[in-house]
């Protein structure tokens, strides 16, 4: 049969047989193949590409790649001294997690996973903040509305439709507001994942959505999540461009987010980007990822760490001498210590609020539980003292 | 001709309306008044919904305000979060009470917690609009009784109307409510008709009182939804058999009235709880429950509950027998221990 | 930039910058091509294909297209008589739904959604059985195991993920059983659509996936349910080849669906295929298809009726005479009556089959309430003697 | 070295195990015995599951047995009753309670109805384990407790061990049913010790039956899953108090095992239901529902319920004060009206 390689050509009038017309809705409707990713990741550094690169961005997004390289050094050992339950690292994904932050406007909304912390932090959040859901204290650390970033979402996926919402509501508003979602491989075999990509795309919301394909969902290889070319290649399926991309590659990665978000502000739709990359610490720091991988696969990535690649192009450039390092250094130091000062110091924490925020007003069934509770308390004081 | 004239003037005549045209009102009312309103389903635009709920309304509206949504309940109901995200108030249809369970994550998760988890800085003004319940002859998934899986879940408010002024007023309250609500519609009642003034339309009270729809001495009947009219018709029965039930239409599951029902219970002494939904696990247990709480040394008898059995909803052939009808309640009336108090008073 | 069109060129040597080994994981691991569907829906009927075309399998679909156009008139007549609660016709979609069940052998199971009584029927279960559902009497009408044809799926989507794992349970135990799974263009929309196609991509299950694009979910027209070039398109984003079918030409969708079946039989995993159809009547009896579409639209399709189409062919290899025809039409008449004289028969109902089917063992609780009614039905008769 | 020797024999002696070992252990004999049993679920492979429960097996029988699935959990409950209807017997891991949300759809409207839908023909034999509850500082969406939603839905059987041993058999029981079971592993008593003879592992009886862990004349204590213990201690503290409490172990909430409950309440007297799930809508308004009804004339109070409040689980350095504990306990049985008649006996 001739289904998968040629097409079976039409006779007109063929033992007397009619051809009958092709009714409507015959052909698909959109060409596919601008929609296809390239077959290889696309790169910047290390290639002839980076020639046009702005010397300014690259120093930018050095900067951020160290000190978040520095915050998740940090962040892990807040979770030895008991200041955090638990971390997720990006240790060796902070250029995709610095890269969506920084190729966004203030009036745009960034819609993180559990693991993104680092992402809404380059996007400015105060880090003692973003940490407060691992710290334990509250669920969301912050007013998603002063940042424009939705809470930390752990349920995967689940936070891609509500970036398609909010961005779609902004469009029927007339606001120039674009939605960037971020979501682990892992979390492209959800359900959420391929329903929130078909209504981006049949509303052609301003959305894009970054998978960083950081190799395993926990202990589960990409190759027992999917048996696709590529995650970029499942755009297709919805009508939008995918993109793979070097996720190790901060210029890479930006200049692919940068023209995603520009064909979203210009009302062209969204865009599905996988950025290759690679989680080098353990899934958290409660995970052992000795039991499911190798020491020679992670040290393969080593060789690939996103901040040596930066490192490389701006020594080339003569933009970084020991000095400047040093400086670089120094700032992401005073970041680190700022942080370990602000978790340092106990949350203050009021149990009654655990009654307040259920509804917009209390109901009389939950000022009982808050009375039952708050006399508790008092008795407890009572017989401490 | 003269009565379509006054009818169309604020004031105009009461007429007889069925509960969907109510509810249709509402929805136009409510897109009328506030830009932030939006609806939005499957097959809510041009078909106007399955029931016709919101026949016309995309057309009146546009397709932006009234919207054909690709078909998932998760990826509608998480869409209608992040639209609520960004100041809106989306109204979402989920086209049969089996039906939502897709989006039963998104709900969990996200709808019902997404105040809380933000202290307060993001809430989530959505009403969720499910066709509920039985007795339609429908096939299997489409007569699911699902307030057992809403109330459990705090954050949601959880009401059913059983009138067709309630219809009106509880939709319209739950669409100005800056929580999510689960609105049920007895899809039996649907065509159930009641004299409203649709011009002229009375507001019901913010969302959790309940209300006595008929007056009496013997026992309570604590119901909702579409067993009111049940209880009303078994309360009729009861008068031959010498009780004068009290029917109380609780409204709102969440927030539960407890002031309105306790005062009834108190008064009469005896009460049984009435629903379609399965009774283990049902909403009837926690009924019960908090009743005999609040009630203990006024009860003549325990709470007992007239519910579906513990089954799966029947086919249609057979579903008469799983619903609560007339004389199971009276049956349960008759086991309140009347011998001990002569509680026929 | 780039990623679009071509790619960037490494540059070894580029001004000192030393180009980083490609970790593992670097490539998509399958070639894409083979997967992507011809832009064009494959037909047979009507083509030069047809010479190859077997006399008597054409002969065998006429018929079974001939009785499943009857089939869904009587169906419908009888909802106009009370003796059917609703019913969702598939005429017009005779070829697909016919296909479906040929294409299978014994040992095989289908996976019908709640418009596929049809392909219930042509596979050999009695029709009164295959609409008990829409009778009234019981869920499922019939014993799955008997034909193993699995209940009609009313939930959209939901039987994909059976489909899979049964097919996956057969292939672990050594059974060569293969898994065919129907499902309407709305049901793609649904995660339960994109989890079931994933996991039979990863699991090389031998599934087919058979989508039946017939134009409409109820209302929804296409254009509102997808932006993708195709449904078929879907496929490449999990791996497994996409196919465009002319669901009208039966001859035409049993070949696709036989090399699908074949691929499955031998270990090459799952298809999807997407049958382009249209609905003829309105969704089910019980709605107005004038509220959403021309007639305009309607007419055009009854130039590509699948019957039409099969008689032209036949009639041109004159295989078909007047007498064949009526022949034929006679078998569906006595299907038809057969049908008729079954569903006039009133079903045996027994109230008690509520509780018996709950658990494996009935509850004391279930025992109870099973006594309760049989008291009430006791009681029920007694008053009306 | 002799204890390992002798351990290893049936027979061999008790010894301190975790549930958590217990588990394992199970799931290993289970897959032992039977080929039929499938072990999935996310990261159950090479992991041993994030809590290990799974430690071993895949190295043990294969990925074929026990397999890493895509991340999906509709999809892994919707394989696995395609796996069921074929004659396997999947064993099923959900790894977090509210992580099983995504599967609601076909958990409510096929593993639940299929051997109904069927008239019997189909039977799912599932096993779904759900860690569940709260106390160990997890974060957010880590510590529901969601019975309600399973109770409430005919066509499961609703399980949750509190002790080692019947973590074991309740497992193995469930694995045996040719029914769908939602088996609920309380979180915080993975690490709880008990000793044990892992080579001669008692087995209880089929699913549904209660017991009575501590035997008392004032009040019953009825509860399941993570609360056995803590109502076990308030058992001991409400010793000092006068109060000698009964503590019936629910260990399966569907089938509910009525008769060895009212049995204590009736012997009793007096009854408080402790849960972690939120009070309002839980599995206690329904035992406290039934117990009222069959022992109304033996209560000298109303059966009172100890529960969460009705709240979204708390973050983690706020939930001791949304758990039931030892305090929490006795104020209810203090409140169970004991001036009335003497209690105290
Ligand atoms: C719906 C849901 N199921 C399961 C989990 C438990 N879980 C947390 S992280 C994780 C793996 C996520 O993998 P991936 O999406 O690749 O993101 P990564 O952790 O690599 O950033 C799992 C299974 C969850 N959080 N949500
Ligand atoms: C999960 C779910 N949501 C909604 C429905 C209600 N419903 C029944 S049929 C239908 C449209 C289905 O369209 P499609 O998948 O194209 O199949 P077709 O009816 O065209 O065969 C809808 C929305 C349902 N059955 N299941
Ligand atoms: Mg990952
Ligand atoms: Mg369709």
């Amino acid at each position: 049969m001739s289904t998968r390689t040629g097409r079976s050509t039409p006779v007109m009038e063929q033992r007397g047989v009619h051809r009958p017309t092709p009714p409507p809705a015959w052909k698909p409707r959109t060409d596919p193949a601008p929609l296809l990713p390239d077959p290889e990741p696309y790169r910047v550094l290390g290639t002839s590409a980076v020639a046009e690169a702005d010397s300014a961005l690259l120093l930018k997004l050095y900067g951020e790649l160290v000190r978040g390289r520095r915050y998740n050094a940090q962040a892990t050992a807040l979770t030895k001294q008991g200041r955090l339950a638990v971390y997720p690292s990006t240790t060796g994904q902070e250029a995709a997690e610095v890269a969506a932050a920084l190729v966004l406007e203030d009036r745009d909304w960034l819609f993180p996973s559990y693991r993104d912390t680092l992402a809404a932090v380059a996007r400015g959040l105060d880090p003692v903040q973003a940490l407060g859901l691992l710290r334990g204290d509250w669920h969301t650390g912050y007013d998603p509305y002063e940042h424009r970033i939705a809470p930390l979402s752990t349920p995967l996926a689940t936070q891609l439709p509500h970036a398609v919402g909010l961005a779609h509501a902004a469009r029927l508003k007339g606001d120039d507001v674009v939605a960037l979602a971020m979501v682990g491989d892992g979390g492209t075999s959800e359900g959420d994942f391929h329903e929130a990509l078909n209504f981006a795309a049949v509303w052609k919301a301003p959305v894009v959505f970054l998978v960083q394909n950081n190799g395993f969902a926990i202990s589960v290889p990409l190759a027992k999540q999917t048996a696709a070319p590529s995650l970029a290649h499942k755009a297709v399926g919805y009508g939008m461009p995918g993109r793979l991309v070097d996720g190790n590659d901060a210029a890479a990665v930006h200049e692919v987010l940068s023209e995603a978000v520009r064909r979203a502000r210009a009302g062209q739709g969204p865009t599905l980007v996988e950025a290759v990359t690679y989680r080098m610490d353990a899934h958290t720091n409660a995970d052992d990822a000795t039991r499911y991988r190798s020491d020679a696969e992670v040290e393969a990535w080593r060789a690939h760490d996103p901040i040596a690649l930066m490192e490389r192009e701006l020594t080339g450039r003569g933009l970084l001498d020991e000095e400047r390092i040093q400086a670089v250094r120094d700032d992401a130091e005073e970041f680190a210590a700022a942080l370990r000062a602000g978790m340092n110091a106990d949350p203050v924490l009021d149990p009654m609020d655990l009654f307040t925020h259920v509804y917009a007003e209390q109901t009389s069934q939950l000022r009982d539980q808050a009375e039952q509770l708050r006399a508790e308390l008092a008795a407890e004081q009572e017989q401490e003292r | 001709m003269s009565t379509a004239v006054e009818s169309s003037r604020p004031g105009g005549r009461t007429k007889p309306a069925t509960m969907a045209q109510a509810l249709q009102r509402a929805l136009r009312d409510a897109l009328a008044e506030d830009p932030a309103v939006h609806v939005m389903g499957e097959d809510v635009g041009a078909l106007g919904g399955v029931f016709r709920i919101t026949d016309g309304l995309a057309k009146e509206f546009g397709e932006d305000r009234v919207t054909d949504t690709p078909l998932a309940e998760a990826g509608i109901l998480g869409t209608a979060v992040g639209m609520a995200m960004y100041g809106l108030r989306p109204v979402v249809e989920m086209q049969f009470d089996a039906f939502a369970y897709p989006a039963f994550e998104q709900l969990i998760s996200h709808v019902a917690k997404m105040r809380n988890r933000t202290k307060g800085a993001m809430s989530l003004p959505l009403t969720i609009r499910v066709p509920y319940g039985g007795g339609i002859g429908g096939v299997e998934h489409h007569s699911d009784s699902s307030e057992a899986y809403y109330i459990a879940t705090p954050g949601l408010h959880v009401v059913a109307p059983a009138t067709v002024e309630d219809a009106y007023g509880l939709l319209r309250a739950a669409i100005a409510s800056d929580d999510p609500v689960i609105f049920l519609e007895p899809k039996r009642l649907y065509w159930s008709k009641d004299s409203w003034n649709p011009e002229a339309p009375t507001s019901v009270e913010p969302i959790g009182r309940a209300v006595v729809r008929r007056r009496g001495r013997s026992a309570t009947l604590l119901t909702y939804g579409p067993s009111v009219p049940v209880c009303m018709e078994a309360a009729e029965a009861a008068q031959a058999e010498g009780w004068d039930l009290e029917v109380v239409d609780l409204r709102s599951l969440v927030p539960f009235d407890d002031e309105t029902v306790c005062a009834s219970v108190r008064r009469t002494g005896r009460a049984v709880v009435v629903h379609e939904s399965s009774g283990f696990g049902g909403p009837g247990g926690e009924i019960a429950a908090r009743v005999t709480e609040r009630c203990f040394h006024h009860l003549e008898a325990p709470v007992l509950r007239v519910a579906g059995f513990d089954i799966p909803y029947p086919p249609p052939m057979l579903e008469r027998h799983h619903l609560p009808g007339v004389d199971r309640i009276l049956d349960a009336v008759a086991r309140l221990q009347w011998e001990s108090d002569g509680g026929m008073n």
